[in-house]
This record gives C-alpha cells, structure tokens and sequence, in this order.
C-alpha cells in the first residue's frame, strides 16, 4: 500500500477529487497549507510596510491505496490539476505498512 | 407649504407634510408662522438620522455584503463600499446636490448650488438647516450606489467600479431624485415615494441587473461552491440597516412628528414581517431557516415599506412584508437561478424587486380605508388611479436607469475594461486588486 | 400629570417625571398646559432611544452572545436573537402592546388596541407621538426574551425556541409590564422600575434559569473546554449594548430633559464602575483581568442601575456598580460552578442578580440622603419602607415568571421536545439546524 | 454670552456660539432670555452627541486598532480600550471634570466639583442639562488616553498603561482640556479649536509619539512581516468613528443649530476627500488603493477638521481634507519609516499630524473670505494673526504634553516597569495578559 | 520507528490523547483537516444555492513512536476514538526512518 | 529521497526557511498544527471555566529532497529553529518513493 500526497492548487479541488473518485478512490483527507516553490508570491501593502509573501495557499491531499491503483491515481491528479503554470504541485509517493479502519477494525486493504 | 418656493420639498410627502402641519399649529401660532424658523428638535431627529443612514452604507452595507461573498474577495467588497461613500461626499457637494435639488427643470436640476454656493449655517429648508438637509440627501445619494456593488461583486475591476458608480451616480441618480423629490415632473404627476422606493431601491437594483449581464458570470458560478466566508458580518449588517433604516424613514418626515413616529413604527414591522415571511418559506420549500435568509427577508422589508413609510397604516405594513418576503425569496432564490444571470449579492433580487411590490402597494395601502393617510389628489384619491400613477413612476424610473446604466458601462468598458483578469479572480479581488487579505 | 388618564404612565418614574414638570413649567406656561402638546425635542430623543434600543438587540445581543459560544454554534444564537426580534415585533403590534399597556386591570390589559387600533399618527403619550412610545417599548419586549437565550445557547431547538419566546413574551413579559408599567397594581403599590429592572432583567434572567435547568446541561460541560469563538464580537456586542443603553434608560425619562441626562450620567458611572469591579475581582482572584470578565461587568453594571437611572445620584451609582460588578463575578464564576446548572451564557447570573441588586439597592440610593430624587410617598420616605416595595415587586416577577416559564417550556416540550439530538449537538447547530457555517 | 459667569463656555465656539445665538434670537425673545432654559431639541441632540462620541471610542477603536494588530494581540488591544474607557469615566466625575471645567485658574480648574457635587438634573449649561455636558465632556477625556494605545500596542504591560493613561487622563488632558475650553488661558487668547484638535488629537499623538519612543519598538519589526489580522474589524471600527465624529463635531455646538449643521457637513466632505487622497496617492506611488489607506484617510480628515468644524465652509473642507489625506500619508508611510520610530497603528502619524495641520489651517479657513465665519478678534481679523495664535496653542500643548508623559511614563517604568517580556511578546499579550485568545 | 497518522472525529480528540497519554505517548502533533468518505455530508443553503459539503471535519493525529508501542497505540486510538458510525477515521502506519529532538539534537528513540 | 517533516515553534519559520534557501531547497509545503509534548502549555479564562491548554501552537514544514541533503537539511533546520528551550520540535526523516511534478510532469530528482 502507498500513501499518495498531493500537493495542488486551491481551485483545483473539486476536479480532482471528481477524477479519482471516477477511479474507485474513497476516502480522501485535505488540508489547507502555504506552499513555497517556484512559483513568485503576492505583495501585501500596510502603511508604511510592503513586503512579498512568498507563501501561497495551496491544498494537500492524502490518499492511502492499493499499490496497483497508485500509478493511475498519479495520471489522474496530474491531468486534473494542471494548469501548466508554475505551482500546479507535486505528488509524493510514500510507502505504507499498516491501515485500520477505527470503525470497523477492519485492515489494510479492506480498511482503505 | 406650497406658497414657500425656497426650500426643496418632497411633493411625494404631499400628506405627510400637511398633517406635520396641521399637528404644529398651535406651536406655529406662537412663533411667526409666515418666515420659516429653525425648530431644534427637528434639527436634532435630521442631525441624527443623517448619522444614522451614513451608519447604513458604512459599516452597514460593507459587512452585509462583505460577509456574502468568499474569503478571498471580502475585503474588496467592503473597499468598494467605502470608496463609493468617498467619492459621492465629494460629488454630491460639487455638483450632485444642485443637479438634484436647485432649479425647477422638469428632468434636472441646475448649477445655481456649485459647491453649495450660497448654502450658509443659517439657510433653512422648512425647519432644519439646509446643511442638515443636504447632508441628509448625501447619504441616500451614497448608499444607493453602494447597493449596487451587490450585483457586481467579485469580478469587477475597482477603476472601472469608481467610474461607473461616479458617473452614475450624477447621471442617473441625481436626474431621477430631482424628478420625484426636487421638483420634476414625477413629483408634479402624484406619485407617492415617501423615502426612496424608486429613487433608491428600484434604481440600484435595475442598475445592478444590468450591470451583472454586462459584466457575465462569476467563473465557477453554479460548479463550485461559493459559500458566504462569515454570516456573523452579513447578519451584523443586516441589524445595522435596519437599524439606520429608521433615519432613513422617519427621517424622511423631515422633522420629529407623528408622522416620523409612524414612518418608524411601520418600517419596523414591514421588516419583522418580511424576515419571518421569508424565514418561514426558506423552512417550508427548503428545510431550514437560515440567519441568511432572515437578514435576507428583513432587508426586503425594510426596503418594500420605503416608498409606503409615512402613508400606510400597521395593517399596510404587515401586508407589504409578508408580501415583500415572499416575493422576494422566490427571486432571489428561484428566479434568478432559472434566467441565470450572476446578481451575486441580489441587488436585484431584493432591491428593485421589493422596490417594484413596495412602491406600487403604496398606491394601494395609502388609500385612507386601508388605514393610510389618504391617496393623492391627482389620482381623484382612487386606487386605481394612483396605482397608474405610481407604475408610471416606477416605469420611467426602470427605463431611464436601464439606458443610463447601459451607456455608462459601455463607455467605462470601452475606456479601461469592466472586468478583472480569469486569474485576478481566482486568486481574489483582495490580494490582486488591494494588496491586502484577512489573516484570521 | 396624574389627572391626564389617556397616556400610559410610569409610576415608577412618578418622581422623575414631577421633576421635569417643575423644570418645563415656564415652557409650558407659555403653551397652553391643559392640553397635551407634542414637543418635537422630546420627540426627537424618543425616535433615537428607540433605534439605540432596538440596536442592543441586533446587532448588540447577537454579537455579544454569539462570540462567547463555541465555533459550531455562533450563527444558531445570532439566527435565534435575530428570530425573536421579527417575531415579538409581530406580536407586539398584534397583542403584546394592547396587553401591556391598555386598560386598567391589576394583573393584565386589554384588547382594546389589537393590531394598534385607533393609535394614529396624532394620537400623543405625554409629549411623544403614542407610535414612538409604542415602538419604544416594542424595544423593550423584544430586548427581554432576547436575552433568556444566552441561557438556553448551544442545544435548544429553533423551533421550540420560537414558540417558547413566543409565548413567554405574551403570557409573561405583557402581564409583567404591565403591572409594573402600564398601571397595574405594583405599578400603584410604589415600586421603582426607572427602566426595567424586574420588568427586563429580573424576568430574563429568572426565565433563563428555570430554562437552563429544564433543558439540562450541555454534552461536555465541565469535560470539553468549551472555548468562545470570538471575543472580539462579545466586545462589540457589550460595547453596543453600553450605547444602546443610554436609549434604554435616559430613553425611560420620556424626555429631553434633566431627569434624561442624570439617567445617562448615572449610566455610564454604574457600567464603567462594575466593569472595573470585576475586572479587579478576576485580577485578584484569578490571576488576569479578561475582556470577557470586563464586558460581563460592564452589563452587570448596566442592568443593575437600570431600575436606579433616574433616580439616584453619582453616588449611588458607584455604590450600585460596585456591588453589581463583585456580586456577580461571583454569581457567574463561583456559584454557577458550586451549583452546576449550565445557564450558558450567563442571563441568570448577570441578569437576574444584577437586576435584584439593583431593584433593592434603587430602594436605598433613591433617598434624599443619599443624593437621590426622593423615596416613594407609599413608603413614607423610609429606606426600609421602600426596600420592602422593591422586595415584593422583585419577588413577584420571580413567582410568577418561574412559574409561567415552567408551565410554558412543558407545554412545548410535551408538543414538540425542547431540545436537539445529541449528534445535532456534537456537530453544532449552524449546519445541523439552519445549514450555514462560518467559514472564516 | 461672556455676561453669564455659571456655564463652562467654548471660547473657542466664540463665533459659533455668537451665531447660534443670533439665530435663535426670535425664540429667545418668547422665552425669558435673561434666565437660561432648557432647550429640549438641543438635548436631545447632545444625549444623542454623548453616545456617538462613547461608540467611537468602544466599539470604534477598539475595532479600528484590534483589527491592525497581529493576531495574537488583538484581545489585548480591545482590552486596553474597553478598560480605559471605564478607568477614565470614574476619574473624570470623581476629580477630572473638576479639574476640567470649574474654576478660573489659567492653567487648571480646581476641586470645587469632586463627585459632581452641586450638579444635579436641573443645573443647565447654555441651554443643556450640565449632567449632559459633563457626560459629553467625559467622552471626550476617555477617547483621547484610548488614541494613544495605537502607539503602544503589542508590547505593553496592561497594568502600566493604566497607570500612565490614567495618570495622564488627570495630570495631562484635564490641564489642557481646561486651558482650551474650560476657561484657561488658551480660551482667552483666542485659540479656535472647535471640537479638539488640540485637545483631543495632537494632545494623544504626541504622548504616543513619546510612549512609543519610551518603549522601543516591538520585537522583529522590519524583519518579520506583521499584517493585521482583520482589516474588516479596521474597516468597521473606521466608519464608526466616522458615524460617532457627527457627534464630536457637530455635537461641539451644544445644540441642534446651524452651526450643528455646517460642522456635520463639513466632517463629512473632509473625511471623503482626505480618504480619496490617501487613497490615491496610495494608488499612484505604491501601486494599489487598500482598504487600509482608505480608512486611515478618512480617520486623518476627520481628525483634521475637527478644530474646524464650526468655523469653515465646504472649500476649507475640501482644502483640509486633500491637505491632512495627503501629508498624513506620507507622515505614516514614509517619515515613519525613515526615522524608525515605532508607532505601532500611527496615533502620532494621523492623530498628531493630522491635528496640526487641522489646527493651523482652522487660522487660514476661518477667514470670511475663505468661506469661513471669521477669525478672533484677537487676531486682529488677520489670517496671520490667527495663524500666529493658533501656532501658540499647539506648541504649547505639544510641550506641556511631551513633558507631562515623559515624566508619568519615567514614573511607572520605575514602579512596576513599562514592557512585557521577550517571551510574552512572541507568545503574544492575548493570552500571556489576558488568558484569552481568539479562536475562530 | 514508525509515524502513526490518524484521523479521527474532532470531538474524540481529548479522550485519544488521554488514552495515549496512560499508554506512555509523550509527544503528539495535531491539525485540523477535511476528510471525504464513506460518511455523508451535510447540506448547505445560501439563498438561491444548496449544496452537499462532503469534506467533513476532521482531526489529523500524527505520532512518532518505537516500533514495540504500534500496536497498542493503534488498539487505544481503535477504542476511544470508535463510535461505530460512518466516518471514525483511519489510522495509518509509515515507517520512520529517523528522528531528532530539535532542543538537544538528541536521535531515534531518545528523540521520540 | 527522504521526506522530512519538521514540527519548529511558529516565529522561527522564516530563519528556518532562509537557511533551507541557502542550503539549495527549493520548495517547502508548511501547515499550521498544534503540538503536544514536554513543553507547557498555557491557562485560559473564561467566566467560571479556566483550563489548560495544552496544544501549542506550532509550524510544520514537509520537505522533499534528494539523500544527500538530508544530513545538511537536519543540521540547518536544528540550528534555526533552536531556542533551547522545551517545545522546540523534532525532525522527522520518511522514505520517499516517488515524486511527481504536476506541472510538466518530471519524475522524482527532477521533479523536488
Ligand atoms: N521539495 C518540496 N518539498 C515539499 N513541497 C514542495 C517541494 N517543492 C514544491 N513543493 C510544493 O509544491 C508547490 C508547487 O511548487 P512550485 O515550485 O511553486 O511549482 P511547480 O510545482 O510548478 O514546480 C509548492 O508551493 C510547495 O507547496
Ligand atoms: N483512502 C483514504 N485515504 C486517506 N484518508 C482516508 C481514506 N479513507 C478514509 N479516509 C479518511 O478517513 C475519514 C473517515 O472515512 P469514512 O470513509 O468516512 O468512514 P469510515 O472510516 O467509518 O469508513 C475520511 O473522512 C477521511 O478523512
Ligand atoms: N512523538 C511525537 N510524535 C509527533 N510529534 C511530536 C512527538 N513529540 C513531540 N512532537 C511535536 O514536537 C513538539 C515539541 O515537543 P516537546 O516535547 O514539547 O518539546 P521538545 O521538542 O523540546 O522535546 C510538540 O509540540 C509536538 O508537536
């Protein structure tokens, strides 16, 4: 098993998770955070400060699945999320030893 | 009243002057009732108001609108709305006022009051100063654009917003206050619009319809969820105009009289009324009844009772809001979705709309066996005859603001663009257009 | 002004208003003294005391007790106090008014004014349109059961709320005004309300325990932190309430007069006094002096010099904002915990002690002596005699209030169930009950 | 007017008042001018005055100044005004109000009014209860410690900025407040400062200057960003004080008149065009107009009119608003940085700036030729003159006040020390003072 | 070493922290995240818009431990976080690889 | 590839930031998260309640990047992010598989 996580544009959301639901993906957790990379920030003004922010708002997906589904999973958020645009993100693959569903009790594959 | 041609007068507070009147004459009889005086309690209750309906636009329409549209756009909203208040102070003294209120054009006013020219504390109109009175009427000559920044919100670009509501603002709204108010030919004809049903409410909200359809669609409009980023702003405005709606009303009386009572008295029912009304559809067509949906339906009130304030009765009242509720949730909420245009905050849906039901229920309810205070005499006092009248007063009103408002923003698109760039929009108006963001 | 029948009166406020009499009496003597004239600075005052009062409500109430509940709840008690100010508006103009204010029972009015009938914009109370007063105390019958919702936050349902609040406004609320305000027999017995301390306070606060006891407790209380979203709003809401209330009880006098500008002197001391008491208390006895300990204390002081306004000197209400601020800290923070209700947000603990702080300590700073206006003649001018007046008004706006609390909350439950499940309350009742959140 | 020894009187409003009275010459001739009565229209408008000028300072710098802070600080913010607020009212009717108003020391009032005594509801000022104007006057003594907070935020201890507001509030602005208004030797030496533009707005802009030079600047400024957390909050509490600066104004005639009207309409044009320049000069040299830079340009109007209010026509509005807009931004966007002091939210950059200019060019716009109602006879009618005199006023109240904080805050630094810890101030005062945070 | 990451319903947070606490757990990070799953969201209304939120909030735990802990760890989250309703959350073992205690510069399981 | 994940107090992110720069890290994704650990946390107030709170706020930087870096990462992250006090965080090193740039679609080196 792979835990995916996936690091993409805000607006970009809805879409992806559109896609990998299209490709049995069930579970999916989110989180919002500021990302810092090629992509140039925004200036923020106050009085008398200005200064860049170089972090941007971006979301970061985890995914936990079957290692067969990761290498469509990948085509899929890739195809999904990119604009082309510096700061479309990344996906990193991570391996995963263990899953349980609280609920259940249920392990690993069943439990994803 | 008629005999002083010096002080502008709202004709359409023909009965509600005559019975103010009628109730001072004794105090009049006191005083030296031929050369008008300044009455301080008067002076007070308009000084007051004034306050009140500043305290509307700014922080009132800023944080209803600003707490509607999403995080990244809050802080633009309420940029526009404050930037507007500024730009209209500045013009209404220049040139605003006087368009509207100075001169006996049937259309428009004259430039005899350029930078208030002659207007000195000791000026009066009726019993008030007339910097009272001018400062008063800038507040509605403020707030009625500031309603239009509903319609526009979230992609308009903030040059051409500051152009737009600039120029409409001496194009259109200042021709139409002088028609109904400042003596034009709408005031002549009868109609009834005791506090700005049409020179207000219907005029920003035929004004933001058509800007919306000029403007198009917020991108992701109907695809993505575009949820309100704080209800707790947008109720926290709510209460404020409703609140400052009551200088606008019983302000309207102009003095501190039982028809400011009245006017007061009514405009808080009209708007409990319609809160519950809509409240009460949203709970039985759709599941639940949101904060959203009562701030919603008391601003529909609010507005429907305006043109009816200081004629109609409490059976009136509660008439016009439920209707006004009623009415304007299905717009608001059906209409709009099935035409599919992008009134973002409904300016539309609730402004002109309950503008429309409030101005022509005030032909209705005004009628003195419906409780009001007596239908006009140009109307032979029929309901029939005055709902002419004021249909025509809310036709033109339509009209001539759809013209103007398409004209001005043909010509500001052509000059800089109406709109922001697809990105600007995406990452929010804040940032790229105000270089600014809510850290919360 | 006893001889004048047709205006309600405020016994209460015999003194106050002879006192202004006496102050008018050159004025008047130049108009003609028989027949009651409107006086437009009166007025004027009276139309802002409304607005200010109507703005404690919303957005005041909404915000103060919206930013001291949790996150998941915020929008369910600004929906919930924004809900009972449309729906008692409607009952007031229906029945409450009527009810409260008509007639000459002891314990109840009449139905003589449903749906304001015969009440015209010429109609007067004293000096004031009657639809001002009207609406002014329209103000207070929506402000009351306003504030029993801080004790029923974060787990009643919407609807049974409504009906509720409803109820307790006609059956409890009305009958209370009456006997105290409206000519019933406490109203004869002596007792001095200035501005609604058993009427207002006493009431809400009672009504919130006995509603706080019957709901039980919150899922969580003493195990979870139940941490206030936002103090900022708690802040905005005191700091609205503090201004309003200078409507609320420099409003009471009726008038523009000296009466009205003692009443607001005394205002502003009791609150800034009782804010300091707390604040100093919590400092002392808990380590850090909060903004939500200095809010709460200054509404502690604000309902405690209520009943005193206008009546008792700078003196007195230092001594009264003193006692209130200490007494309840104490109440909130100590004996709440001791006993273990869960009155949420705290109407019993500053409202109801507060207000009977007030209501008995009005008794004493009310004497001459003490830089008062002067005890009841019912009491022969004896502090003990009057302390004993008070005591028997506040102890029968108890009885009957807990009692008619009582039989109402069972009725509703018995018809519908007071309060939510217990996954709506785990989930919070801004989606769970209206479908909207915060999305700050 | 200089006949009547008992009331406290504006010499400033020398030509305000002059004209109020000539205005009202009619009415005073049916009643007895001779004796002084109430006017209940004019108290009306100053009960109304006294809560606009109270909703400035709680909610409206609270909000202006907590939504400018970081995150962390913004309860402590809010905090320290509310409590200022409440400090202030206490020691203003035991000793400030005293030491203010009564007496006719040339730099100091005396004791003759500890606990108000002698003042109760019928003892008048001009026309108004005095319970009225010493309330009125009270807000003005709590607004002016609470400015200065916007210099010191986010590093001082909560109990030494008592201690020195407080202290100041007695020992700096009654002094000032008396030597301007309440008869000292600035009133007699014709200084024109309307509504405070000495008193109020340089007097805190300089002790803020100085505090904030006295404290250091905080902790990774100029290296770590430090955005405000809510420009919302900033935006209401703006407009707020806005709404409230009616009051301070227009409230400063001490009645509802002419002159009420000319200070409303000129407040308002100031603070739209001084928020325009700001604004556009923004615009121009930074790139993007911010909300930020509006509100804080409509605050620098508002602060720089506020000597001139009664005295000015709408040009001298309009040359005062573009001039304090545009030097005010500079001042706070670039003087600031290049001299590196750290005033954390500008007091001194729009307060004490914005004052300045407003009161040197209140000697300029006064002249009749100008549009002004004229200047001092003391200067001889002579804008040289006026300038000459009024140059006199703020540099002497810049000197006195520098002094007077230099040495309170020399007092309290050695007593119990000025500036929180290292590590409270990473942690942030909210919850290392407070023992609160905000938590949405 | 292993990174234990759960996700759990909020309010379950105090009684899985306690729970882990007894079980020797001395160190935990916390963040607030949105989960997508089998359980249903809810509905919201905005006048003319209603919409299904699927993303629902969650509590993401994330624990560093040895290796003998893992499985108590997970029966403790297992118990005090279970509801026996749609939408308990997951638990997901990651081998860790190394770890330092940022104070000491102390390694591994010293770090922990 | 190594993902680091280190938890650092939320005043020391831009040293930590500036040091990575220097050291040739060119993207960083940061959240907001609250920590449990040795550090204390601090008292809040409210009315009658006043209680413990003992989640700290705290930064989480996550960072991919080649192996030979890590070394170097760890000791500029440790070094920044140093106060010497408790609560200073911990760095914790996962095996990373694969990583994917959504923008041009590059796999792993290329693509941190
Ligand atoms: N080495 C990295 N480790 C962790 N996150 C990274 C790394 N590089 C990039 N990111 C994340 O991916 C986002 C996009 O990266 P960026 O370099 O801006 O554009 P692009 O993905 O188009 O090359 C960043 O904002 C950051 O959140
Ligand atoms: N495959 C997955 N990868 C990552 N997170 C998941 C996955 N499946 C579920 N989750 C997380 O666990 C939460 C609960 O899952 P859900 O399917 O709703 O219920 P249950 O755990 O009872 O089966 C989800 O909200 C999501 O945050
Ligand atoms: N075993 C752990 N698993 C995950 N995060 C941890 C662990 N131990 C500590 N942390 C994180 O590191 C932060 C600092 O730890 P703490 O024990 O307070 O101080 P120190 O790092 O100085 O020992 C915690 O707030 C928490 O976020």
């Amino acid at each position: 098993m792979k835990l995916l996580i996936a690091i993409i544009k805000p607006f970009k959301l809805d879409e992806v998770r559109e896609g990998l639901s299209a490709l049995g993906v069930q579970g999916i957790t989110v989180s919002e955070v500021k990302g810092f990379g090629r992509q140039k920030g925004h200036t923020e003004l106050y009085r008398g400060a200005e200064y860049v922010v170089d972090f941007l708002p971006k979301i970061k997906l985890e995914i936990a699945m079957d290692d067969e589904l990761v290498e469509r999973a990948i085509e899929t958020i890739s195809s999904t999320a990119r604009t082309g645009k510096f700061g479309d993100g990344k996906i990193f693959v991570l391996p995963l030893e263990q899953v349980v569903r609280i609920r259940t009790g249920e392990a690993d594959i069943d439990a994803i | 009243m008629l005999q002083r041609p010096t002080p502008p007068m709202f004709t359409g507070k023909h009965f509600a002057v005559l019975f103010t009147f009628l109730l001072l004459l004794p105090s009049l009889a006191l005083a030296a009732p031929s050369t008008p005086t300044l009455n301080t309690g008067d002076t007070a209750w308009m000084l007051v108001s004034t306050a009140l309906v500043l305290m509307m636009t700014i922080p009132g329409v800023a944080l209803f609108y600003g707490g509607m549209v999403r995080r990244k756009n809050l802080l633009s909203v309420a940029a526009a709305t404050f930037a507007i208040t500024c730009l209209v102070t500045v013009l209404w003294v220049v040139v605003g006022y006087s368009l509207a209120f100075k001169g006996s054009g049937a259309f428009i006013g004259n430039f005899s009051a350029l930078f208030l020219r002659g207007i000195g504390p000791d000026t009066l109109t009726g019993s008030i100063p007339e910097m009272v009175f001018m400062t008063f009427q800038m507040t509605f000559a403020i707030i009625t654009p500031a309603l239009i920044i509903g319609s526009i919100a979230e992609r308009m670009k903030f040059s051409a917003m500051l152009w737009f509501l600039g120029l409409w603002s001496l194009l259109v709204y200042a021709p139409i206050a002088h028609m109904v108010w400042g003596g034009g030919w709408l005031m002549g004809d009868g109609v009834q619009d005791f506090a700005g049903g049409t020179v207000v409410h219907i005029n920003a909200g035929i004004a933001g319809l058509i800007a919306a359809l000029m403007l198009g669609k917020r991108k992701g409009l109907g695809v993505q969820p575009m949820p309100p980023v704080n209800l707790a702003y947008t109720m926290t405005g709510a209460a404020l105009l409703w609140v400052g709606w009551f200088g606008f009303n019983a302000g309207s009386a102009l003095g501190a009289n039982g028809t400011a009572g009245m006017a007061m008295a009514v405009t808080q029912v009209a708007a409990g009324v319609a809160a519950l009304a809509w409240m009460g559809a949203e709970w039985a067509l759709r599941g639940k009844p949101t904060l959203l949906g009562m701030s919603s339906g008391a601003v529909a009130g609010l507005v429907a009772i305006t043109p009816a304030a200081g004629f109609v009765g409490i059976g009136g009242a509660l008439a016009i809001g439920l209707l006004a509720g009623l009415i304007c949730f299905w717009t608001a909420v059906y209409m709009k979705q099935r035409l599919g245009y992008d009134d973002a905050l409904d300016a539309f849906g609730v402004h002109a709309i309950g503008g429309i039901v409030g101005a022509l229920l005030t032909g209705v309810f005004s009628a003195v066996v419906l409780g009001g205070v007596g239908l006009s005499s140009n109307a032979h006092h029929s309901i029939l005859g005055q709902l002419w009248i004021q249909s025509k007063g809310v036709g033109f009103t339509i009209i001539y603001d759809a013209i103007g408002t398409f004209v001005i923003l043909k010509l500001v698109d052509w000059a800089i663009g109406l709109r922001v760039t697809e990105e600007d929009e995406s990452e929010g108006l804040d940032i790229t257009l105000h270089g600014e963001q809510i850290y919360e």
